[in-house]
């Protein structure tokens, strides 16, 4: 049986005896004997280190690691630099508590105030928060963020990812507030549905920019649609697109979230990801979450705290602006080093390197016949094509060649894939892929 | 320190990526972004060494005693982060086919048999990723449950004033009004004023047991019984589950739902704030409201595990894909290392090691109720402060000249000039010994030189920093 | 073309500039232009950290990782705690210098200073130096340690592995030394032989313990044999079967040498290993290489220092006792952060259970038809059998099931196998080598 | 601070491997040990902190400048680290088939290849594990050269007094006598006491270009035609080669045998002594001598490489198996990273950083060699001390206290109380500036406060230590 008990039997004896007690039983006397446990857990013998390593082994292997993967949807396989994992392992950053003993978590601090500056060039916002827990959570964070008493509305794209989409719906369940999804049109945010739903009981109109299905809305008209009601903005957007993609500041975005993954954190199987906020000065004090500023110390050096505290649980209990306590800190310090790592001109690389691909990508798709470009707007680096055959047959010979294939669609897109394309698929991996997809449809 | 921004140099940088291997796309300019991005531009050397200075500057576990009440600070084993690690785990996409992700699928699984087990719920939701989180999750399985009743009134969610910030927070998130009651002087749930709470507006109430003073509430089933009867449901705090693994399980005690902190009870690393895990079990009348997907199991010899989506009572989802799945795979490790017996005897040591504390620290600190405890005990610094001005927040920061890290200070809020202490069972006698000892030289300081301890911490990176400016002019980013 | 010089070319022309230059190339007019290269270096050019990474990543994949390993021969496939992984990435223990600046160093010395203190305790010796490259050469070194005057023939019994025995004999050509190997005999140091070769001109008498074979040797008997021929003993020992059998130091040893390898270092196709060498009192400062003292400050706290340099290279140049100065400190800690993780019974578990598990799969292998032990003595975890068909054939069988079975071994044991079997061989597993085995040979 | 002995409880520990599945042996009481085994007995909570403890006292390339003159304290890149950790290459057992193993044997193939153009050699071998074991293994094949010619009186090796301490120190190993000879006052070797030298009796000719002050050797080609005219051969000490990558090749200047460090030149790291990886590259005249195995290269497509064993002219095995392998591995990654042009901007902003320095300083320090120099400088502290009693020594162990590892001291033996500086390419601009800064206020210092520096440093985890009394009384291991 593995353990992390450090006292032996003896020193435990010996603690016990200090409190005149002979048994670690007595210690538990305020128990009422109705409530206690009459058997031991059904949980199996405890292990050794190396017999849980070999278990944990055998059930890892039973996952299938793609060599090449072209499906993104939310989770995206960027190249994660060597430095970042080593940094982002250091156990001091790795096993830290939240930051409220400033005196000795002045790095945790630093790292997220220099993380609240990037997110807010990222973005072009004013201010950012410390992360949510993820881009789903963001959104709805910022949904509620926006809400005010007259304007109860939500609207929100149906080319935003759905699982966004149907998080913001829990959120919103039950607060009185309502969402309203307009429908998309050829791949996009109908606008003109967009600026029917919008009005003076709008509270916020929300849409993801490259969206659900890669493709680039056009923003502006959104933004024109959003003042005349006088609705927030809020865009939820790739960071890495932003690499080069104009960005929700330069929209006039009031809020802008999304989903921090792409920034050095490993696919994971979903999780732990990193949910980023940000918005326009005159909106910071909504922000849910930690927030680090800067200060003095007693001795006049630089400092940095947790701040506006005032809007938290701890402090404000059910009239805080969020419940949230646990964040994603570790995450926002790994797209921190990962920023950092990379540079302006390397992310703005893994953004032009990305799209290139996937243009590639889909150029020598649509020579096969069958396939075809379903959406016809410009697109980052996903896209969506229709397929000769079946979808999933397609799907199991590329795995049997260690790729992960587009993302088979369903409802009203049923038969048609979700492709993406990232640094990481080179020319050579694509080509492959297009002979696999040639002979399998052939 | 310098910020990593006033470390960069144009033009300098990391060579990660390749040049382009197709041709490369110039998208229209109505797309582009107009303003510079301000990044670092930094050489691999002085990267490496920021981040340095940054870890130097933080206190991790590693750096030693950490005693935060209800935060349960215990070792974070390394095998845990050796296995997150595996690429069978970290480098599998979330939407990856079924077949493809059993392993994935059987590691939700377990974790959902071992925690129901020890909760005694019977089912259980991994999607929340914090404890907050999924206090959020359950209070809407309050709301499903009573809505599908058509019980429509009962929008009330009664909390204790001894409670954790978020228990408040959550419900007034999921919509809920929220009704607080006091506890009695010795920190229980005042049962009278329970039953004045209760009533036909009652959605739930949220409690912890082991409470947030360290003491089991013994009216447990009478608490549970008073909300039951008025037609409420029973909502666990899991954060202080740490003391009472395989020794009493909150369904046995009436409760209907429950979170988990993962990172506190189960060893998962804090990680400066995050990430955690809030899983949340529920029994049997409640599994139909739980967020999809869920993992399935099947009698099938393959493809044993499948994901089931959201039935029509489903909340929906409070997060994307699973949660925080490597936080479950590194807690699913800790369960399997202890075993049974193992979490049973962390529980144990979790209550001897506070009650050997507090037994060590009674006759200096003022402890305002009697034990034994469970994993944490209070103190109160109200009479130190009468008498010397020494406050609660001077003797935490006075720790930080020693290398420990303070305990939870003014929490709970019911006790004045508190400190919270939780030295979890992963600390041993000799460093616990090696703690009182200061915590008693702390106190002896403050009786005699109490102009000492406010000046403190003196040794640390930083002295007490200005908190006022920072709130009220508040610089929250680096202006280039 | 990755690079790690962070000056960019504007600061490389300010920095010639504030000296008067304008180029680089003006640096190094001192080289005559005979011997500058005409033309660039014929090395592809630079890649990016990513295509670094995939190069190296289908390098390796032509590499076959056994699931399960039943060879040893000097390498052996303990099991390594996560522990000890974590702590020796740690960057100042990697990335420091060899510790000459104490007061910046007392980390590195303290770890060397308990590293020397573990390794005493294991050989049961009274002073340890702070490593040396592997166990063959700490053999080599330990020999010139007891060069005299008088006595320059080196007696090494042939049972000691030949790795060890060939690079003894490249130490020792030239210096005026002679190496006499003495035959083994069923598997063991034939005693006699080694009594006859042994007189007043013996320097030093060398084994292995356990030897080659796997065999336990009969120390008593040679330590009788040192002492009557005046000569030094030595002995080379496994440090991991020193958590059960009689040390070097209670056989009466004068020096024990050994590989670490076993102590938490990868196999890793051969190295870096670790040579561990310690002595008795009196031979203390004929130990090569660095060795850590402990002292005081100017304040009278507790410090460690690299000590008795007056043995060194760089104090001493050719008069030095060798001329050592890297040495494998990393590897030294990742031993002494091993034995503290394992501990007194860790380190005894690991011993037994290796020997444990070789005897149940020498007594498994001895049931099938062709197979017997072909050596009769005690052994640790190590044995030879005899093999039905061509030990070759077998071994690909193996193979194909992801394991690595014996050493086929050549020269008068042609035909036979070498056997390991150490912790990380189940039974299991040893049941399914044991069925193929079978199938194979029938 | 206390020692992991100390803090070791009787029966504590961590619970590593499994219970025995199969009957457990037991051996006869002789082959049993007799004394108790003391190793620590800890719990993994503080085995990690005693560990982070030492980490905190050492002084890694990741905590600042580090410009230990002829050490070359590069940055090591984690890429390198992250590579030799594939099971690919971590998990392979040394004697594996090698058809098993055609990875490994082309990353030593790789290495050879490139560190052969590099140098100008024409083979190499990977076995010797650190830059004295290359000189050992480079002396032996100039050795078996005469040996095999018969010329055997030719026991002498010929080291200008400039030289590091290995060199005399392999040769004597090596069983040759050493002659030293003097330098000329530049520092460069005397031609004419090299001339004198050089005899029947000359087995070869040690040095390293640049030398150990700094410069490069302009009349190497005359220097190694002296020698090769006596019948000796010329051995190139690889520690540095930092500035000359693609600029300039011992092959080209006249050496037979160059050792190189890897640890210096190819950003390996050198794990606080080591392991290194002294690689031995020599011309094809030498080659027959070369330890074995020795990879060999075929035209198949299938196992490309195989292990070719000693031939008889071999000088036999220098190590077990093939050298530090993983260090091998690190080397090349670093190689495949800069390419052959980004090699020659190492050495050619090593040399810039060098000069920059030198510039920076000299008029502060005296700096007894004119410049340019390569990639290092030696400062002389001659005169300040008889101005001011400040030693080389005091200026060194003030730069602690700020942060900054000292430079080599009191070497080359040829200069008095010489400081030698080696700041490497991989450090900025600004970061020299600071530093540059910081030596000139230490200067300043030295002259108006000289007392200040000698109670240097103040600000580190010990003071200055007592080595006197470590030496004579020494105190070598914990006694239990």
């Amino acid at each position: 049986m593995g353990s992390y008990v450090p006292n032996t039997k003896k020193e435990q004896q010996e603690m016990l005896a200090s409190m005149g007690y002979s048994s670690i039983e007595e210690l538990f006397s305020a128990i009422p004997e109705e409530v206690r446990m009459k058997k031991p857990l059904d949980i199996p013998d405890g292990l050794s280190e190396m017999e849980v390593r070999n278990k944990l082994t055998r059930i890892a292997e039973k996952n299938k690691v793609f060599r090449s993967i072209f499906r993104g949807c939310g989770a995206y396989n960027h190249y994660i630099p060597s430095l970042v994992k080593q940094i982002t392992s250091k156990e001091e950053f790795v096993t830290a508590y939240t930051p409220y003993q400033a005196e000795i978590s002045q790095g945790t601090l630093q790292a997220i105030f220099e993380f609240q500056t990037m997110i807010c060039e990222l973005t072009g916002m004013d201010a950012a928060n410390a992360s949510v827990y993820d881009g789903a959570t963001a959104a709805a964070e910022a949904v509620i963020m926006c809400r005010e008493k007259k304007r109860n509305k939500a609207v929100i794209s149906g080319a935003v990812n759905k699982e966004i989409i149907e998080t913001v719906k829990t959120y919103l369940h039950g607060t009185g507030m309502e969402v309203i999804v307009v429908p998309e049109l050829d791949g996009r945010t109908d606008i003109l549905a967009l600026e029917d739903a919008s009005g003076e009981e709008t509270s916020c109109i929300l849409l993801q920019q490259p969206n659900y299905y890669g493709q680039l809305e056009d923003l502006d008209s959104v933004k024109k649609i959003a003042d005349k009601s006088g609705a927030k903005f809020i865009i939820s957007c790739n960071p890495v697109s932003l690499g080069i993609l104009k960005t929700p500041g330069e929209y006039g975005a009031d809020i802008a979230v999304g989903e921090g993954q792409p920034l050095g954190l490993p696919l994971s199987f979903g999780g732990p990801y990193l949910g980023f906020m940000a918005a326009t000065d005159n909106m910071k004090r909504k922000l849910p979450g930690r927030i680090v500023g800067e200060t003095k110390d007693v001795q006049g050096r630089r400092a940095f705290v947790l701040t506006l505290q005032a809007r938290e649980q701890h402090i404000r209990r059910e009239k805080a602006s969020s419940n949230i306590c646990s964040n994603q800190a570790l995450c926002a310090l790994t797209a921190s080093v990962y920023l950092s790592t990379m540079g302006r001109k390397g992310l703005e690389q893994a953004a032009v390197l990305s799209m290139s691909k996937a243009h590639y990508l889909a150029e020598r798709l649509c020579e096969l016949e069958g396939f075809e470009m379903f959406y016809t707007g410009d697109y980052f680096n996903e896209f969506v094509t229709t397929c000769k055959g079946d979808p999933y047959r397609l799907m199991n010979k590329l795995e049997q060649h260690g790729i992960l294939g587009g993302y088979p669609l369903s409802g009203k897109n049923a038969g048609n894939i979700l492709w993406c394309a990232t640094e990481m698929n080179s020319k050579e991996d694509m080509d492959e892929l297009i002979q696999i997809v040639r002979e399998v449809e052939e | 320190m310098e910020l990593i921004f006033e470390k960069s140099v144009e033009n300098r940088g990391c060579e990660i990526l390749p040049p382009s291997d197709v041709p490369v796309i110039k998208i229209e300019n109505r797309y582009l972004r107009q303003n510079d991005l301000h990044l670092p531009e930094m050489s691999e050397t002085d990267i490496s060494r920021h981040y340095t200075e940054l870890a130097k500057r933080t206190y991790g576990i590693n750096n030693g005693f950490y005693p935060l009440g209800s935060c349960t600070m215990k070792y974070n084993p390394k095998i845990n982060e050796e296995i997150a690690k595996f690429p069978g785990f970290s480098n599998v996409h979330p939407l990856q086919p079924v077949h493809t992700v059993q392993g994935c699928l059987e590691v939700i699984k377990l974790a959902e048999k071992y925690l129901c087990e020890i909760t005694g719920m019977n089912s259980m939701t991994f999607q929340p990723a914090a404890g907050a989180h999924g206090e959020f999750t359950g209070l809407k399985l309050i709301r499903a449950y009573h809505e599908e009743r058509k019980d429509n009134n009962r929008n009330e969610i009664i909390v204790p004033d001894s409670a954790h910030g978020t228990n408040p927070a959550s419900a007034a998130m999921a919509g809920f009004s929220v009704i607080n009651i006091s506890s009695t002087k010795d920190g229980y749930v005042d049962l009278e004023e329970l039953k004045k709470a209760v009533g036909e507006n009652t959605a739930g109430f949220m409690l912890t047991n082991p409470n947030t003073v360290g003491l089991f509430d013994k009216n447990i089933l009478e608490i549970t019984q008073i909300v039951h009867d008025a037609g409420g449901l029973c909502y666990y705090d899991g954060a202080n589950l740490n003391p009472i693994m395989g020794i009493a399980r909150p369904g046995d005690m009436g409760f209907d739902v429950v979170h988990l902190n993962l990172h506190k009870t189960f060893s998962t690393p804090h990680g400066g704030g995050g990430p955690g895990g809030g899983p949340v079990g529920c029994k049997s009348i409640l599994k139909k409201y739980l967020p999809a997907p869920r993992v399935i199991e099947r009698e099938e010899a393959f493809d044993k595990y499948d994901l089931a989506s959201a039935g029509e009572l489903s909340i929906g989802r409070v997060k994307e894909f699973y949660g925080n799945f490597l936080v479950i795979v590194k807690a699913l490790t800790y369960i399997l290392t202890l075993g049974g017996d193992g979490l049973k005897e962390a529980s144990e040591n979790a209550v001897l090691n506070a009650n050997y504390m507090m037994n060590q620290l009674k006759d200096t600190y003022h402890i305002p109720f009697a034990g034994p405890c469970m994993h944490e005990f209070v103190m109160s610094l109200e009479e130190l402060k009468k008498e010397t001005k020494v406050t609660a927040l001077d003797i935490a920061k006075s720790l930080l000249d020693y290398g420990i890290h303070p305990p939870t200070m003014y929490f709970p809020l019911i006790v004045h000039e508190a400190l919270m202490l939780e030295p979890t069972e992963t600390e041993s006698k000799e460093t616990l010994d090696q703690v009182i000892a200061v915590f008693k030289k702390v106190y002896e300081d403050a009786l005699n030189n109490p102009e000492v301890l406010t000046g403190t911490p003196k040794k640390t990176p930083i002295g007490r920093p200005d908190e006022v400016t920072a709130a009220r002019n508040p610089m929250l980013r680096y202006i280039f």
